[in-house]
């Protein structure tokens, strides 16, 4: 028995290891970045999005003569599929046989509590583009993000909320069953407490449900000025569409964490969603040249807009092209050095790293406002 | 080590922990086949190992001798209870109360914030899964089922399997071996679990749901249950076959329920179709 | 003469239907014992009672003066009861030895710890069961097919196998169910003498059978049901004169007869 | 507020009802935990969708459009992954294993093809708007959803007791040999069963479909886990014990989700499961012993 298993272990490694000799050749040339998105299944939607960001940019830096004289930039984008354990195994073949010095990504802040502690434990510096939970960079010494986490965005909002509308009680919802819309709302939570909301009840639901009439009864018998709610967008349409239908007037506003931030929510919800109230790092009718020209760009790329992790990725690509200039070597110690004095002006405002190694300013955070189905910046 | 080895363990570590892991949940649903029983639990039972795990290590600091049989323990315990009414009952009550546990669990998981972190799960879990550790435990549980295999308990088993009604009438003690069959699955499932999270560092509660029960049928089923080798193959074919061959990647959830619906039809024996000999 | 089972009242009702109604038996110890009755008479519910398959709505069991009206198969087992069934029911993946064995469960004592590590009294047991089974195969006259599968065998060969499964529990009662169900005359009469010698084993007999040559010629004492009922009991000679046996046996016939002669 | 929650409850619980009817009917009938049905609830509500988007379908199009999709594909399902089985007399556990391996390879596929995005029926389909009366709101979608349930129960029970078909399929469901023996065409009543509950279980897949709007590939399986629960609690095969037992869990839902915690909202289907279980395994209306092992 246990030569049967040796064999079909064998052949196993013998087919894993026919693979790797390729990429290592034209390292020379090359410098070779990694990224772990999400390609395909539920959520490829993001990870399409980060993708089309990324070559955008790759493409403009490669076409302007690269980095370090002259090197052009080759990056490798790995599918995790939403999943853990691929992404932790695409990081695993990043950092072991492309053996690239930095890694983007990956896409959910679940997929990245798994995957830093891999990369960080081999000194590779990564980068998260679109990871805005709670702890993130406090896994390790080489895990950066360029993505406000969303205890820098909610709280914009929330002020907006307070003295544009003279919100006072709000009720509270989330769900709770994924991470990134549980700890969305505990940075909401602590917002809407600093901001001395009065928080007349706190609902959960799952991501997957689709009827939230109970949750919303109760809410629409407790009068409450507005609704706040982290969660995925399809959810979020979700919850908004029911709550008109209880009639809940247009009167008591949402306001959406990270997950309410996409057009898609105009789609599914169209006019139910109007007044909903949103923080985003970007914006794409944001003004300025740089912007203009991305969203052009990207649109003749990719033959559809850009979102918030396009233009996140965009402008995470020049960083790491620029900390790679800097440190003068594809060598992660140097561009982990080099990261820390980033001071990068992209599509999102003026960016660089604070010590620990978040975004070190909100200043780019504008209000959205729902109106006919569409994002518009509230004036 | 030469640099290269280094980096070729590093790259498919999880790759070859996962194998391994893998062979002891196929190793579990093994357990439950064979005295004719369907669970569809031992995700689930697997998840209860990884989460008692992470706590011991995590919150009490246990050394990880004594928290190994300790995540084996708390299965142990649900299973009692799930199994006492259920496998009294037709088969396919505990097939259903097996996938509800599931659910119930993810729920909890959820909900004991304060124990187990709701949605953002545990993270930080040293690792301390060592490969050499859960080949080991494999070895031993193969050879530990070869050897009862080949025993009046093996032969109860499969005499259970053929025709339960005969296997009562010839003394077997159905209710005794069916709830004994679930226990020690629901245990090497534990086993599993603890492993796996003391080698991934991070565990959420939606990792141990119906995808992963239904995975992990079908390691069973591909390899067969004629012997307790036949499964663990099965779940290295079902585990290495999409990183060797990447385009199978999409279609893997596609490919593990067709693997299913090809067994019990034309494949009853699996790939292996070994039977183990229970007499001298 | 001691009585060994004892069935009181016995009642099986399904849905609309009362398989088995208030059925008293007795069967003596060391005596061969046969149930006959025509289709649907409720033999082999009796059956399925008396081993445990199916639980009685009513009446009582008792084997040697202990209540066993509750107790589950595997119980009745070891306190004695053996069987087999009308369509016979093998494992047909085992060998004919293994089967023999798996017949044993109950008379092999190690523990499953033993069996895990291979201590003496595992090795011990096994070795006496494997001698026993192959004792149990010669009597049946199937030594030589030991290690074939059993689902291979012969119908005939596969019935004498699974009265040596039966026989290796070491019963004290041997329930067989039709044994010479689809046998021709020769297999019918080695059948019998291979009874004889059970029965000269301290082992009492209780039989279902068609073959009324057979019954007469090998039972004690013989029970007649009918639609579930009790109708007759008594010696083969006695029954065999009961007129509401006749009745039972005859009305059929006569009522076949009546059948045919309105179809053409 | 009360009332209301009562009314979201009984919306909730008849599309659980909804649901399982056409689930305890197979089981009722072959005796099979087909897992499959959870697809035919989503191909039922997809053949709708499209028959909405591409050619402008209304309800009363798309919803029988949608259910008799779903009952061909019920057929062909039962017919690919079950004949098999049955004519070999496999146990229920294998086909429990075929119909699992298969929902979850058909499922997939769908996703692979049209995505998990959630998609939605085109504003204006049904009509929107709500009624309201001293204070308690019921869209019109709602009271479309207990109608039909009711309606599809009454006519279940009348197919079944009052036509010759209905007999043929009581008899298949007391013993297929026997039926056999009957002169009953088994081949025939089995896949008119398979039609029936795959018509149930698309019908149900539109209008639960359009009444939270949220349609993608998975949602048959979401619905699943409910499934399980509601035909257990009312006993399996027992049609009017799925009603009973549908519209119970969906009111303890929402009275669990408005006045207890809407944390503990999950876990009510599984408590009560549980509870079922352990002391009364036949369901909460079944008379019968159950099967015993």
């Amino acid at each position: 028995m246990s030569r049967l298993l040796s064999t079909v272990g064998a052949i196993a490694i013998g087919s894993l290891l026919a693979a790797p000799a390729a990429t290592t050749a034209w390292a020379q040339e090359t410098v070779t970045v990694g990224a772990i998105e999400i390609l395909s299944g539920p959520s490829a939607a993001y990870g399409t999005a980060i993708k089309g960001g990324l070559e955008l940019a790759l493409d403009e830096i490669n076409a302007a003569g690269g980095v370090l004289g002259g090197k052009k930039i080759a990056l490798i984008i790995e599918d995790s599929a939403g999943n853990k354990d691929q992404a932790v195994n695409a990081a695993r073949k990043l950092v072991g046989r492309d053996k690239v010095p930095v890694v983007i990504g990956p896409t959910l802040s679940n997929e990245m509590f798994a995957v830093g502690p891999v990369t960080n434990e081999r000194k590779v510096v990564t980068v998260g583009t679109s990871t805005t939970a709670k702890g993130i960079t406090e896994i390790g010494p080489f895990i950066f993000r360029t993505s406000l986490p969303e205890s820098d965005v909610v709280p914009v909002t929330l002020k907006t909320a307070k003295d544009k509308f003279g919100v006072k009680k709000i009720a509270m919802m989330y769900a709770n069953d994924d991470a990134f819309s549980k700890s969305g709302f505990d940075s909401m939570k602590a917002a809407a407490e600093q901001l001395g909301f009065e928080i007349a009840t706190i609902e959960t639901f799952g991501s997957k449900d689709s009827d939230f009439s109970a949750q919303l009864t109760k809410i629409k018998g407790l009068n409450v000025d507005a609704i706040t709610i982290s969660a995925l967008v399809e959810p979020i349409s979700g919850v908004v569409l029911q709550a008109r239908q209880l009639g809940i007037p247009a009167s008591v506003r949402f306001i959406g964490g990270n997950g309410a931030n996409s057009p898609k929510l105009g789609e599914i919800a169209g006019g139910a969603a109007d007044g909903l109230l949103v923080g985003s790092p970007w914006f794409i009718a944001k003004k300025g040249e740089t912007n203009e020209k991305f969203v052009a760009d990207y649109k003749k790329r990719n033959g559809k807009d850009p979102d918030q992790f396009a233009a996140q990725a965009y402008d995470t690509m020049y960083i790491v092209a620029k900390a790679i200039d800097t440190a003068g070597a594809a060598d992660s110690d140097k561009i982990r050095e080099a990261l820390y004095k980033t001071d990068f002006n992209g599509v999102m405002g003026p960016f660089s790293f604070t010590q620990g190694r978040d975004p070190a300013s909100n200043e780019g955070v504008v209000v959205l406002a729902m109106k006919n189905g569409r994002f518009e910046i509230l004036e | 080590m030469a640099e290269w080895l280094d980096d070729f363990l590093f790259t498919y570590e999880n790759l070859v922990h996962a194998l391994g892991v893998h062979g002891l949940l196929a190793l579990s649903m093994y357990c439950v086949m064979a005295v004719g029983q369907l669970s569809l639990g031992q995700a689930a039972f697997m998840g209860i190992g990884a989460y008692t795990g992470a706590l011991l290590t995590l919150n009490l600091g246990l050394p990880f001798w004594l928290v190994l049989p300790l995540s084996a323990l708390a299965p142990a315990l649900v299973a009692l209870v799930i199994g006492g009414p259920t496998l009294r009952l037709s088969g396919v009550y505990l097939a259903i109360s097996t996938i509800a546990l599931g659910e119930v669990l993810r729920v909890l998981y959820i909900n004991a914030e304060w124990l187990t972190g709701g949605a953002l799960g545990l993270s930080g879990i040293p690792r301390k899964a060592d490969l050499w550790l859960i080949y080991l435990l494999l070895l031993i549980g193969v050879v530990a089922f070869w050897a009862v295999g080949r025993s009046k308990i093996g032969r109860a088993m499969e005499a259970m399997r053929e025709d339960e009604a005969v296997a009562g009438v010839m003394g077997v003690n159905l209710p005794r071996y069916k709830l004994g069959a679930l226990i020690v699955s629901s245990m090497i499932a534990g086993l599993a679990g603890c492993l796996s999270s003391h080698s991934n560092s991070f565990i959420g509660p939606n990792e141990y749901g119906f995808e992963m029960a239904v995975t992990i049928l079908s390691f069973a089923l591909l390899g067969g249950i004629g012997t307790p080798v036949a499964p663990v193959i099965g779940a290295i074919i079902l585990t290495a076959l999409p990183e060797v061959l990447r385009p199978l990647q999409d279609f893997r959830l596609v490919f593990n329920g067709l693997i299913i619906v090809i067994a019990v039809l034309f494949l009853p024996r699996g790939v292996i179709p070994f039977r183990l000999r229970r007499a001298p | 003469m001691t009585t060994l089972l004892t069935a009181s009242k016995l009642t099986k009702q399904f849905t609309g239907l009362l398989a088995v109604n208030e059925v008293d038996v007795a069967v003596e110890a060391g005596s061969v014992h046969g149930i006959i009755g025509p289709n649907g008479a409720g033999k082999t519910t009796l059956f399925n009672l008396i081993s445990g398959l199916l639980p009685p709505t009513s009446g009582s069991l008792t084997l040697d003066g202990r209540d066993i009206t509750a107790a589950a198969p595997y119980e009745r087992t070891r306190l004695g009861v053996a069987r087999t069934f009308q369509n016979i029911r093998m494992f047909s993946d085992m060998t004919v030895i293994e089967n023999v064995m798996t017949g044993m469960h109950t008379r092999l004592e190690y523990s499953g710890v033993a069996a895990l590590f291979r201590l003496p009294a595992f090795r011990r047991g096994e070795r006496a069961a494997k001698e026993r089974a192959t004792e149990l195969l010669e009597f049946v006259n199937l030594a030589g097919k030991a290690r074939s599968r059993s689902g291979d065998l012969s119908y005939g060969d596969q019935r004498r196998l699974e009265i040596a499964r039966a026989l290796a529990g070491d019963p004290r009662l041997l329930l067989l169910d039709e044994p010479a169900a689809g046998m021709n005359p020769t297999e019918t009469r080695d059948l019998a003498t291979l009874l004889r010698q059970v029965g000269q084993r301290d082992i009492t007999l209780l039989l279902v059978e068609h073959n009324m040559g057979f019954v007469m010629d090998l039972c004690d004492r013989i029970t007649v049901l009918n639609f579930g009922r009790k109708i007759a009991e008594g010696t083969p000679r006695q029954v065999r004169d009961d007129p509401s046996v006749i009745e039972a046996y005859l009305g059929t016939k006569v009522a076949e007869r009546l059948a045919k002669a309105h179809g053409a | 507020m009360l009332s209301q929650q009562l009314v979201n409850g009984l919306v909730l619980g008849s599309t659980y009802a909804l649901f399982a009817l056409g689930f305890t009917l197979i089981f009722g009938v072959l005796r099979v935990i087909n897992l499959t049905y959870g697809f035919y609830f989503s191909i039922g509500a997809f053949v709708a969708l499209t028959a909405a988007r591409s050619f402008g379908a209304n309800i009363w199009v798309a919803l029988p459009l949608g259910a008799i999709a779903a009952g061909l594909v019920a057929v062909v399902a039962d017919w690919i992954l079950l004949t098999r089985l049955r004519r070999a007399k496999a146990g229920e556990l294998s086909s429990l294993m075929v119909t699992l391996g298969a929902v979850l390879a058909l499922y997939s596929l769908m996703a692979v093809f049209i995505g998990t995005d959630i998609q939605r029926f085109p504003f204006g389909f049904v009509d929107n708007s709500a009624i309201e009366f001293s204070g308690i709101r019921i869209s019109l979608v709602q009271m479309l959803i207990i109608g039909t349930t009711l309606v599809l129960v009454a006519l279940l029970f009348v197919l079944l007791q009052r036509t010759k078909l209905g007999l043929m399929i009581r008899a298949l469901a007391e013993n297929e040999d026997a039926a056999r023996l009957m002169g009953i065409n088994v081949g025939l009543t089995v896949a008119a069963v398979s039609f029936l509950s795959g018509m149930l279980g698309g019908a149900a897949g539109v209008l639960i479909g359009l009444n939270f709007n949220a349609i993608q590939p998975f949602m048959g399986e979401h619905m699943m886990l409910r499934g399980f629960a509601v035909i257990i609690i009312g006993g399996l095969g027992d049609i009017r014990g799925a009603l009973i037992a549908g519209v119970l869990l969906g009111v303890l839902e929402v009275l669990t989700a408005g006045y207890i915690s809407s944390n503990a909202k999950e876990a009510v289907a599984f408590t009560i499961l549980v509870l079922t279980l352990w002391f009364r395994p036949v369901g909460l209306f079944g008379r019968a012993q159950a099967k015993r092992a």
